[in-house]
């Protein structure tokens, strides 16, 4: 009898440490994707396009060639590099300030072109790099550092649905929305982050998977309380689901 | 020997970049330089390269950016508004050391101003318009034969010293219509590969990062200053200006582009009624040729600086001449393009003939 | 029921101490350390090994990818 | 010398084409050229046109506010460009749409019946090359040789449609020529 | 028996010649905006927010307070107006170039954010100003001046469908999208424009209508047959219908 | 007596902003001010007032813009990425004449650079960051007290000149509590109203309009001339400064901002080794002090100009120094705040002490 | 069936030919005229006003608002 | 004079409030103050640390790299700042959650049991105000008078707080004064 390794840090993440507070589950979403890498066999070629946020230092963990695009434009960066190299494997890590409030035009063009880029979108309901103010994720009612009394929709609008939006775009051959504060949850998340990096191995299009997760330092909670905070409060709002595929299952 | 063709300014400029082996172009619609993205959307397909029309010039400079990480020749192309729009990507760009060439044929300002040709944009294009310590190499054609000539030069400075450079043009560049004999076209194997940085995938080697940013100030500085040493070898090496008739004059006439050629004509003119007038034309309008023009003026009995603006150039004329010479100043604005006739009256009036 | 035997092997030094492995192993194998790592925190410690039955779900929570999970194999 | 000319229509009349020829047969016959259009919203409902400048030295400034010729397509670019003719210059009018009388008395005006011309020659698409032979036979500023060449260029292919044109650009040449000697 | 006026130019239009080419379909919009500003009562109170675009002069033709925003920016700068002066009616006009492509950003979040403006969108599946570029609406296959050879979604993208997206955002009172080719469509258009206003006035949130419109100058049609062709090869892409209505009938 | 509190940069200037009369901000995040937006969205309720959390700067400035149309008193507050993003909305305030204040808390750069504080925001500030012929005003605070008194100023020179106003500060101003005292409330009523030109709904009157532009560039030249003796106007009147132990000084320092009050220590402990120092510090930074700073330097031994940039003021130091007296400069970049010791070292190798 | 009785005015200096009112009159109301407005265009004329119903159709599909349109009533 | 003075530690652990009533006192003292914390992705996971700098005149730098005293609340930020201590300076060890020496000897080290303090207290969270006595005590650069009015000051409403608060102080100042006293 031998012990095997089962599971272990991933080929395409670099030694560095993740720069996240505690129990941030950016992390969790990061090995994913070196899982995926991994698995495709393509770190060689590819090139990551981190976000301006809290992952703004995502380029040095994916051990990958990679940049750091301006706040909200990775995917207008991601199609730069596509464009020019179109063999390479283009992916871009955003969070939903970055995403869904100064990159709106960015991702949606890029998924109406259908580009063929991956897009993994952070969505925690706040601005965690710059100390917990409002995203357009943030719920009705939470208290952000720049919403004091709460997110009124009156004044500060209502949580965006991005995938329910950018599942209105035609160039999207992959779209999922996933969660990853439990176990099983990260596993069915890998999968989809899988489908969406094959939708653009394939050609077909615009993969994307919007990644539910955790901000215990701007939500005031400690990590495993924002697990379940996720479950209890997010979920509701941003339900799970496939809102596109075309890129059909895998053998 | 090279064919002289009749072209339109922004095809001259599409077609030089082509055969300088540009195959990458991005680009929004915007009067007065249209035919350019026009002619690149035709002509791209049919060299191999890419054209896409993007939905701004916020997009369009971080496409610029993503195409440039990858160490291909890219090109854009804007008129004044796009390319405020592009300030925060430029000063990226020029942070991460990316080349690319960045066309702007500006047009009547501020704001949505006009459509017709101007000058205002050159403190934006000179002294940084975007935030933070950067200097973009700005190189200003005066007729359609130079916009083709600096185009090819563009490219090559744009990768020999990994800095975006703009050629400032005007809505007279991007419109008219003149001969020009075009270079042949470059060989790719010829063209810069940026192997040691560019993003390629890491097949078999460390892997590359191309970033504008560290958090750690103390390395932000040493990057900051390796800039600046940057900035200062292309100071020393590449200042470029046009002399026209200066030897003997006593009037120095200084302007840039479209008013340099205009200039010209003053300078015939005035000669014609026995004003002795030669023309300082800066071509690179940074790196500024202060030096040479400081020289020049000493002894003078004016600098007349004209421009298609409030006075731009005029503080780096200011910077060179210092006290060496009295400076006059005539300016068009809004669109307005002077005639040499006007020139030549303002000319006068200030030698108080 | 057979029992699958499991290990794991946490990176100390890299652990953060956020517990999100504490929270979800279902057979209770880890636990806080009572000493400190260099960057101040108390990292997880798998204290009652034996137990453990190699389902990697601390692995797959881990956000820090600090932890390598072994199964027992009949040997090649 | 250096001689400016207006080119002025609507959008659809060929103008800039008819400003494109005279610059290449300029360009052909060793002079300094520049043809310059008007652009911007202008284009829609107004005017379009455009400004040649040829001169034996470089030219300086392509655009210009006084003309020594002027060519009005139709209504609307004759009362725009009329005042801009030098004394003793020349402005074409198109008859077959402009039904007045220009308001300038110190310049040459020739009217061409463009359309029909063009009409007689079997196709409407050759107006502006009747006007264009005008010009050139009002002003004699290129040798037709130079000028035929310049449109053999522009066109290009369409061999069939030179031979058309270049009918439209003598029959304007001629009545121009005629109209002078009166 | 005498003869009684049962049409005119409407109060809210000054006299200034419309800078449309001939038979460009802005202008039956331009006119049914101020018809209902007339039957709503609220010229005085109105603020017109013109856009870059052919529309550019639309700040001349309103008889009300008016300002020029940047390209595709409307939305923002009606936002200001409107958080200034929340007893003012604030309306944009814009063009497809406009809101769907540069503007993207400001329109979605506005319409997040329920924002009380109205805007009157004008899909011409063209940039009319600049000359007949491709927009975002352009149909695939269509030929433009940078799309010589027809649109190709692989390397241009798809047609963007605004209000199918925009309707995926919970700010939003009124959505429609209606056509002006018909005297009856022109009728049904003032309609869902009249309640895009109630919208805004009844502080239910934003007001959105988008008008499938012609650009005979572009489209290389003459204005007659513009009419036919929007039937024919708009109107299949870009289904008409009500998106959203929050307003009710009005009484 | 007003009471002396100990704020925060950020907090300073929101309630300074507040106490001026300002009842509208658009902001969206960015380090080092975002205190200054989460001060407001706490403020504004508690005042009648509007805090909006923007999508982006691109929309926070068009806001801003459209906020102005209607003559109410508007802020905005950024960093260096951010104001970029701006340049086009600013050019556009600018042309069409909209008052407002806009705050700069610039930061390391180019590019996402780093978040310490820095000055590299100079000439985008003075020279026109965004297209076209047009200045802001440019107030720089080198303390808290400052800061708070320069909102009202801004505010105030915003609404006389109907011209954008840009508070330039860095990290350091935005960042550190300081013991201040504030203003009274401005009265509602005392503020200017703007009813001849303003968008408030055209009851009772000819329509009003607002823009930056006319198609007619013979109108636009027009509109730009205007501009320009705006600016004149300016220039004549609004010129602050100040001078410290200039008097019996042998060497002039000249710095800005931080800068400005980190000098006053090495004026000290120049002097303390025998060093006659003094310092010019420009507090509106456009329109810059020349002739004074020209009229100060003549005779002197020599001028350091130091700056947390790679030597933006410096240009126009060199304008008004000319040859009057030898000029030094001394940086640091990237975030780096020097210290009043390594600027004297600095100092004295001038001085070849 | 009784016909109603209209009549519709055009303002045909600001008129730019575009024909749209001319194809959707039902009643063929309205032509070209042969002559030229200042603008160049030949502007629409009610050639056949006798046959207007007052439908408003060419006032609803004129896109720079040159129509009146008229409805006979009873005076009152 | 001038003094600077660091204090670091983790986010939760009031480390820029310490900071602030620092300042305050020394305002109410008549000094002239700055505070000025650190700031950033720093924060996350890091140390969070603000400087205050006190002086009988204007003061030119808020920022510094040396200190006449550091306030180490954590390891991480004992690792961090400890070296920054000017000779003869003051370094502040929070000895309930560092269990390690200074490598320093040529400062004046002064360890002090916050946590303890503040559990005997009742209330874990005036461990940081046991810290800001101990500053004041060791260093003598506020009154205890000024102290607590910047104390009061701050905390304001939560007049309950108040005097658990000032007991934590008195205990960190006599514990202070009782290590320099050895
Ligand atoms: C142009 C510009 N505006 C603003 C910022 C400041 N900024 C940095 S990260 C960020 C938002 C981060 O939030 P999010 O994208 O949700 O990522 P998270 O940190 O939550 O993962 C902002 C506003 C910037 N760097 N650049
Ligand atoms: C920042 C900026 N980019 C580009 C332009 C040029 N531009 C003016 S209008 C326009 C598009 C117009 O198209 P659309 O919005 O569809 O309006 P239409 O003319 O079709 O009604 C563009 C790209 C500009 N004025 N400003
Ligand atoms: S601030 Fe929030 S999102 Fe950012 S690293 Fe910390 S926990 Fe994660
Ligand atoms: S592998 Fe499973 S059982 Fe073993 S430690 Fe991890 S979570 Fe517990
Ligand atoms: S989940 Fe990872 S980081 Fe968190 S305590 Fe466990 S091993 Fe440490
Ligand atoms: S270009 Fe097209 S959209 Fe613009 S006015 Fe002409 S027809 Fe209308
Ligand atoms: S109202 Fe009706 S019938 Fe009369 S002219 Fe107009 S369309 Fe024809
Ligand atoms: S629809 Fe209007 S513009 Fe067109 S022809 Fe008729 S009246 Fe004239
Ligand atoms: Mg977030
Ligand atoms: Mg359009």
């Amino acid at each position: 009898m031998a012990m095997q390794i089962i599971q272990k840090k991933p080929e395409s993440l670099t030694d560095k440490e993740f720069t996240y507070c505690p129990g941030c589950t950016h992390g969790i979403t990061h090995r994913l994707v070196a899982e995926v890498l991994d698995e495709l066999g393509i770190r060689e070629k590819t090139v990551t396009v981190g976000p301006v946020g809290c992952s703004v230092f995502a380029y040095q963990f994916f051990n990958t060639d990679a940049t750091v695009a301006a706040h909200g434009r990775a995917p207008a960066v991601a199609t730069g590099i596509k464009r020019a190299r179109p063999d390479l494997c283009v992916f871009t890590y955003q969070g939903d300030g970055d995403l869904a409030a100064i990159g709106t035009a960015e991702i949606m063009h890029a998924a109406n072109r259908g580009e063929k880029i991956t897009t993994i979108f952070i969505n925690n309901a706040i601005y965690g790099m710059t100390g917990g103010q409002m995203a357009p994720t943030t719920l009705l009612g939470m208290k952000t550092t720049t919403t004091p009394y709460g997110r009124n929709s009156n004044n500060d609008g209502y949580p965006i649905h991005v995938s329910e939006i950018i599942k209105e775009t035609k160039g999207v051959a992959y779209l999922a929305r996933v969660k990853v504060n439990t176990p099983q949850d990260v596993q069915k998340a890998k999968k989809a982050i899988k489908k969406a990096f094959l939708a653009q191995l394939k050609g077909i299009g615009f993969g994307m998977v919007e990644v539910l997760s955790t901000c215990p330092t701007n939500w005031g909670l400690d990590p495993v309380a924002a697990l379940k905070w996720l479950d209890e409060h997010m979920v509701p709002e941003y339900p799970l689901g496939v809102f596109v595929d075309k890129v059909g299952d895998e053998q | 020997m090279a064919e002289r063709v009749l072209v339109k300014g922004t095809e001259a400029i599409g077609e030089a970049a082509v055969r300088a082996g540009c195959r990458l172009f991005f680009g929004y619609p915007i009067t007065p330089q249209n035919e350019l993205p026009e002619y690149m959307s035709k002509r791209m397909p049919e060299v191999g390269g890419s054209f896409l029309q993007t939905e701004s010039e916020v997009a369009t400079i971080n496409m610029v950016y993503g195409a440039a990480c990858t160490g291909r020749r890219v090109m854009t192309s804007t008129s004044s508004p796009g390319f405020s729009l592009m300030q925060e990507g430029v000063s990226y760009m020029a942070g991460a050391e990316l080349p690319a060439v960045l066309v702007n044929v500006v047009r009547g300002g501020p704001g949505l101003g006009d459509i017709q040709p101007a000058q205002g944009d050159y403190w934006q294009a000179t002294k940084g318009g975007g935030h933070g310590d950067y200097k973009l190499i700005v190189l200003a054609p005066s007729t359609l034969q130079e916009a083709v000539d600096l185009i090819g030069l563009a490219f090559d400075l744009a990768d020999e010293y990994r800095n975006p450079v703009i050629v400032l043009a005007d809505g007279v560049i991007g419109q008219i219509m003149e001969p020009v004999t075009f270079p042949e076209f470059r060989d790719p194997d010829t063209l810069p590969k940026h192997d040691s940085w560019a993003l390629q995938g890491a097949v078999g080697r460390e892997k590359h990062v191309v970033t504008s940013f560290d958090i750690d100030p103390v390395v932000l500085e040493k990057m900051n200053f390796e800039l600046v040493d940057k900035f200062e070898r292309i100071e020393s090496k590449e200042k470029r200006w046009e002399e026209y008739k200066l030897d003997d004059a006593d009037v120095v006439i200084t302007s840039f582009g479209t008013i340099g050629r205009i200039s010209k004509s003053v300078v015939e003119k005035a000669r014609e009624e026995g004003i002795k007038v030669g023309l300082f034309r800066p071509i690179t309008l940074w790196p500024f040729p202060y030096e040479r023009l400081e020289e020049i003026v000493k002894g003078k009995k004016l600098v007349l600086d004209v421009e298609m603006n409030m006075g731009q150039m005029l503080e780096d004329v200011k910077l060179a001449v210092k006290d060496n010479a009295p400076i006059a100043f005539y300016k068009r604005m809004g669109g307005m393009v002077p005639t040499p006739e006007e020139i030549l009256n303002a000319l006068k009036m200030e030698l108080g003939r | 029921m057979p029992k699958v035997k499991g290990m794991i092997e946490i990176n100390q030094e890299r652990c953060k101490g956020c517990g999100l492995c504490i929270s979800v192993c279902p057979t209770k194998v880890i636990e806080f350390s009572d000493s400190f790592n260099s960057k101040g925190y108390h990292p997880a410690e798998a204290k009652a090994m034996d137990k453990c039955i190699a389902c990697s779900f601390c692995y797959h929570i881990c956000p820090d990818v600090c932890i390598t999970v072994y199964r027992e194999i009949e040997s090649a | 010398m250096t001689t400016r000319i207006i080119f002025a229509g609507f959008g659809g009349q060929g103008v800039m084409l008819m400003g494109q020829i005279l610059s290449l047969a300029g360009m052909l016959e060793g002079k300094h050229v520049t043809w310059m259009p008007s652009y911007g919203p202008e284009m829609r409902g107004g005017t379009a046109n455009c400004t040649v400048v040829m001169s034996d030295e470089e030219v300086a400034s392509p655009v210009t506010e006084k003309a020594e010729v002027v060519v009005a397509m139709n209504i609307p670019s004759l009362l725009k460009f009329q005042d801009d003719v030098i004394p003793n210059g020349f402005l074409f009018i198109n008859q077959s749409v402009i039904d007045r009388d220009s308001n300038r008395t110190d310049i040459n005006v020739i009217k061409v019946p463009c359309n029909e011309i063009a009409d007689e020659l079997g196709n409407l698409k050759v107006s502006n090359m009747a006007m264009l032979g005008a010009v050139v036979g009002g002003t004699d500023i290129v040798s037709t040789d130079n000028l035929f060449k310049a449109l053999e260029k522009k066109l290009g292919s369409k061999a069939s449609m030179i031979e058309i044109n270049k009918q439209a650009v003598m029959k304007g040449y001629e009545l121009a020529k005629a109209s002078l000697v009166k």
